[in-house]
């Protein structure tokens, strides 16, 4: 972010600050703005991402807003075409700040700065916490009842989701009332916030591999009394779950060789079907 | 036992449903615990899809969407388990195996959709210009109606079209081969968190990655809770000493440009 | 059985020297674990003033006096859990529910003294300015006493002089009553820890809190010295850390300083 | 502490590091200092709290100080009736300290002003180190012994205390051995030695959650075979312990809002019961 | 190391940047210097410890580069026979190194003193990684397979250290091609490498000292039902393994109160052999 | 069994090899679970020679010649563990203890070396100021001779012609005694960590000693690899960091250079 953008917003902030703001948009919009924003990858395509779908979800405000503004309302939709990727379910919060902004009629570029400056950081950060952490925990406890045939399971991991799909209704009254102030928060904390969701995800992911990659050799070396078993005596003497470490690594080298992902599915099932067929998994 | 047309149908709507949620991302019903689920619903052995729902969900951990790429998908891969598992008898571990060619073929159509969706961009950057928000919204109907209907029509297909064919596939498997499917089923997962780590991992966060790994290897628990506790205490006291050394770095600057003025000054 | 009037006044003589050590904190006999055990040597049932004194100890883990609070009070609470066990062949795990009214008796006695000592203060002034050492000391022993005597009347009268009601009250408790009572007693420390927590607490430290926790909770062990020896390690850590952090902290304020008398200087 | 005491202290050191200074009192005095510092809770209010038992405990050593200065005798219990609280095992290298400086004649405001810096940080650090960790460990570990019957788990306990009241010999001399050089390893290390000990003592305090607050739920859901028990299949597969850590929590808030504790052990009774007689515990 | 120095060595690294240098020896010779490495520890004496062997493994290098400089190979045998002590897996880069040094004719006091700066950090490092971590791990895995007759169990020990010798080679090169690029890296981080290698040794050995070293009670304590095994009952719920821990620190105790080590071996048996005819172990 | 003439001189021969390599520490044949091996072949007895080799490596984990010292020497222990346990039928852990006079001699003669051979110095000196480089590489040959030749006589003379006593003291140990060398085989490791630690602990390293020990402790594993891989995590967070705070003090020393630059200017 620039400097002088900052100093812009800045300004914004001071403005805002001193008196209680006479919100255009009711609570119950408020609310539905949060819904709409599961909007925003209706139109995904690789060429701009959420950008329809992001316009299109805050399209209603907008009107409200430029009602009698016909260019108002070009410039923002126009604007909000442009590339834009982050975290589905951060987007209330982002959602209802911008929406202060444009309701004050803050200066485009700055809204725009801000939004390119915000989303990727938030991206890391939202992907950190709910893909990776979220997920496999909610998934991993559910599963592990369902395994049992207990119908407790998906309704455990689906109470959760419903959980997070209501939270977006609070994150967009957040995002509304604390408006600009938002900014500081997510300004100051955001590479903080992003490395620290990093350390994060990158522990639980080490833990998934751990629990969810299975491997296990059935090879025996020697015979007779002084046999060992590779998998049992060797492998797991050193330390277990070495072989799901190494092949995760073998994958990550891979792709880090331009791999397309799709191979190593092929050559997950080749070793697979291999390692079976010669009976030593 | 024989997928009827009525179960084929409701088959399709069901993928439907899943499918439009698989696209937003808004309750999770995609994910193989619900969607293997519901379809045992309605094939009448609930019992089979809450147990196949658990061992997919597992097998398809890690294997995420994030950052927008298209993992195979899930919706298909949570039907076909289920419907490959009650239609041959097989065990819900080696049906995930078998479903995996269905999910990749959703997969891919995915994945010509974001690539082919691009051609709707001049069109939305025409009313975006035009201001014309009627027109804007009704168009961001029609990749969700692709979208929606490619999903029912792909399970319909592959559940009750192909049954035959998939009947004999599947009977007349050696056992190596049934194994085989199995442990890939166990394995894949690997891919997904390769994936991740391609985009997350710095060489400064190897260390967690490893503590996350060690400790779920020395105290196995039905979850990555534990492990993600202790992620969440690394991560909160790296927090509090990030936010001090950035204070400390402030003042270092503040110090550095005052320093710098004065010898311009002088 | 019954309490002798030798028993009950052996247990007030007891209870006078464990309240007085409740009461300067020197030899910690105050804590149930001791008052249980010579309890039982009294009532001639070594063995379960013992097993109830590892009961009790754990179920008033937490409950401290730290900065000037009173939890429900541990002498009276380890005569009355003994007592109780042994006159009316309750469990141990059910008396110490039972024994906590006359525990949080003692307390409130004891959070009135704390209060209305206070009234000795001004005597305490006057022979201060005065200089009179001789007064000063002599005006101490009142206070302590007071608390003597209160600890040694309050039990007599619980152990001894309250037993017949009690044993009805006991024997006619329904079993859900007992159950209760006995769960309790495993809840209890929660009030201690969550009133510690209070005092102890900062967001800063959450992360420690956590990882005591995690660690008890994955490796049950029968005490908590190995959670201990973690919380040392990160301390340790930490107290080096934050000895070279101040340093660079005392560098920059001292350059901060310079800069200033330099500008001011110029 | 104000620039002004400090430098005073400083003075102070630097005479003090001169020459081996000539005591007043025998090495059998300090002892006894150490031990009457365990009647600083003697009067015990919560008006002045360990002021009259502090002052009771150290006045024969006043007394021959200011043997022939009766003014000085005065002066210096009163100064010692205000309002002091610390951790009592502490005490002893204070009580230490202070009496150099008094045999030094140190001026009285200094020595009040340190009073005052020194006494609150180590009432945290002495709770941690005394109440938090050795108590609990100590009791832990004689309590699991006990509770199979061996007197050798009070014994055990009784010894640690013992052993902790002799170290107030030692600690004594320490105290007064050090003199004001004890000031410096206290004010340099006070700040820091708080955090450290609030690390250790919330580390522990954690621990102790998990170890000594029980509570299992014994309700079953679904019935038959596909029936799960609701403590074993689901709150234990979530995580051990998830009821006590959020009971805990759940009394934690209610005394941040400013609940009366009493009514916190009211609570947890009337729960036990109505979870007893229910029989969902 | 002097701030003279460095400049020069500064000077060194941008000549040696401009261009590729047309080296004098061939792959198979930097090889060679791998294998002689080895050779380092030949005439250990307490007086020069690694130098006359040190000296012994580059000669023949040496003598290539002043085929025709009588004077310089005086010079630099000369040189190189000063004390000299490190981490022989380590001594590979560093001759190769020197051995770039040499051939450009670099200033002997630089490399004298870069020498010096070197070699004493890289003894510790080496020690930490080479020591403490590989050879415990190794030798604890290969004989947790030995003790059950399995010949795996020498055997994978035997190949973990044939891939260390084989692994000078590459090192070699390494430090021949890095050339005084190695510099940077190891003196911009042999502090912090020293630092971190003590944290990485120092947890080893106290997972060695918890895995190894084996004491245990038999004394019971009491008769009857009451009656406790001091082991098990006592010391191992206090803590684990908390006699070799104290054991250990007694010995430690003793080394720094200058004991012989000897006499800590004798101290160990008669211990052992005490223990053992009173029936206490 | 009692040993031949022929494998005496074969275990002189490989006394030699190994004796060469612990001289060298080359292959790192030296250590006892490859000497015990090599010795249990010879004797024609592998499997005893294995199970020796583990159990002995564990006795001298720790044992290290790092920084020049000189421990009790593996070669020697090696082979007359395996000598012991064979020719006398003893347990290999009693073995162990017995065959440690073996190694503390070899021990002793290796010591002398290290001082003796400050002898040859003078005489390197001279022919590295005289350039003569044949003579030095010459020269060289003789301390390891003499290494290797002291291995090969102390081993023989231990191995061959000692056996007869020692068969005797053997034979005529008491249980007690027999029980006490297994014992201090067991305790033995001790020494050797006192040792690292009298050179590597410094206070700043003492929470990872504990936290190694705790988690080795808490969680038994077959090796310390999991300890290692914890101590690898602490190490590579604490290198990150120190990199970063290395480069805030640069910057401060940076700053108060050019500070007192200018106040020298002015
Ligand atoms: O990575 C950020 C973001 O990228 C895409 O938009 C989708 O895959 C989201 O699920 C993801 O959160
Ligand atoms: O908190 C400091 C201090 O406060 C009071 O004086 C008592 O409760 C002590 O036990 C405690 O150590
Ligand atoms: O300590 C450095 C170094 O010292 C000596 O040279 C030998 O003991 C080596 O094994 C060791 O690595």
């Amino acid at each position: 972010m620039t400097w002088k953008m900052v100093s812009k917003v800045e300004d914004v902030k001071s403005d805002k600050k001193d008196g209680k703001k006479k919100s255009l948009f009711t609570n119950h919009e408020i609310s539905m703005l949060g819904i709409r924003s599961n909007l925003v990858q209706a139109s995904f395509s690789y060429e701009r991402m959420h950008a329809p779908g992001w316009t299109w979800a805050q399209l209603p405000f907008w009107e409200k807003i430029y009602k009698d503004d016909k260019q108002g309302l070009k410039d923002v939709m126009t604007d909000n075409m442009e590339f834009i990727n982050s975290s589905p379910p951060l987007y209330p919060i982002l959602m209802g700040l911008l929406l202060t902004m444009e309701e004050d009629h803050v200066d485009r570029t700055t809204i725009k700065g801000l939004k390119n400056a915000l989303f990727g950081p938030m991206a890391g950060i939202g992907d950190a916490i709910f893909w990776f952490t979220i997920m496999p925990i909610a998934g991993g406890i559910a599963a592990s009842i369902a395994k049992n045939g207990n119908v407790l399971g998906p309704l455990l991991f689906f109470a959760v989701y419903v959980f997070l799909f209501w939270s977006r209704i609070p994150l967009a009254h957040l995002g509304y009332n604390l408006g600009t102030r938002a900014i500081d928060v997510i300004e100051d904390n955001s590479k903080i916030i992003s490395h620290v969701a990093s350390i994060l995800g990158l522990t639980v992911i080490g833990g998934l591999i751990a629990s969810y990659v299975k491997m296990s050799l059935t090879i025996n070396i020697g015979a007779g009394n002084g046999a060992i078993n590779l998998q049992k005596q060797l492998l797991d003497k050193i330390f277990p779950n070495i072989l799901p470490f190494a092949f995760v690594f073998l994958l990550y080298w891979l792709l880090r060789k331009k791999v397309n992902p799709i191979w190593l599915i092929v050559l997950t099932f080749v070793l697979a079907i291999v390692m079976s067929a010669l009976g030593w998994m | 036992m024989t997928i009827t047309l009525t179960q084929g149908i409701l088959i399709a709507v069901w993928a439907m449903i899943a499918g439009l949620d698989c696209w937003l991302q808004a309750f999770y019903i995609f994910r193989p615990i619900i969607v293997c689920t519901i379809t045992g619903l309605i094939l009448g052995d609930l019992q089979l899809g809450v147990i196949a729902g658990g061992l997919t969900e597992l097998a398809f951990a890690g294997l995420t969407p994030a950052g927008g790429t298209q993992p195979p998908n899930t919706v298909l891969c949570g039907i076909m388990t289920v419907v490959i598992a009650a239609s041959n008898n097989t065990a819900p571990t080696t049906a995930i195996g078998l479903s995996l060619p269905f999910a990749m073929l959703m997969q891919y159509i995915l994945l010509f959709y974001y690539s082919s969706f691009s051609l709707f961009m001049s069109k939305f950057d025409k009313y975006a210009e035009e201001g014309d928000a009627k027109s804007f919204k009704r168009l961001n109907y029609i990749p969700l109606i692709i979208v929606v209907l490619s999903f029912g029509i792909v399970a319909f297909l592959s559940a009750y079209a192909a049954q035959a064919p998939m009947h004999q596939l599947v009977t007349s498997m050696p056992q190596w081969l049934t194994h085989g499917f199995e442990l890939a089923g166990g394995i894949l997962p690997a891919v997904g968190f390769a994936m991740l780590l391609k985009v997350m991992l710095k060489p400064q966060y190897f260390p967690y990655l490893l503590i996350g790994f060690v400790v779920a290897s020395m105290i196995p628990f039905s979850n990555v809770l534990p492990v993600a506790l202790i992620g969440v205490v690394f991560a909160m006291i790296e927090y509090y000493r990030s936010r001090s050394d950035a204070k400390t770095e402030a003042k270092l600057k503040e110090l550095e440009t005052k320093g710098d003025d004065m010898e311009d000054g002088i």
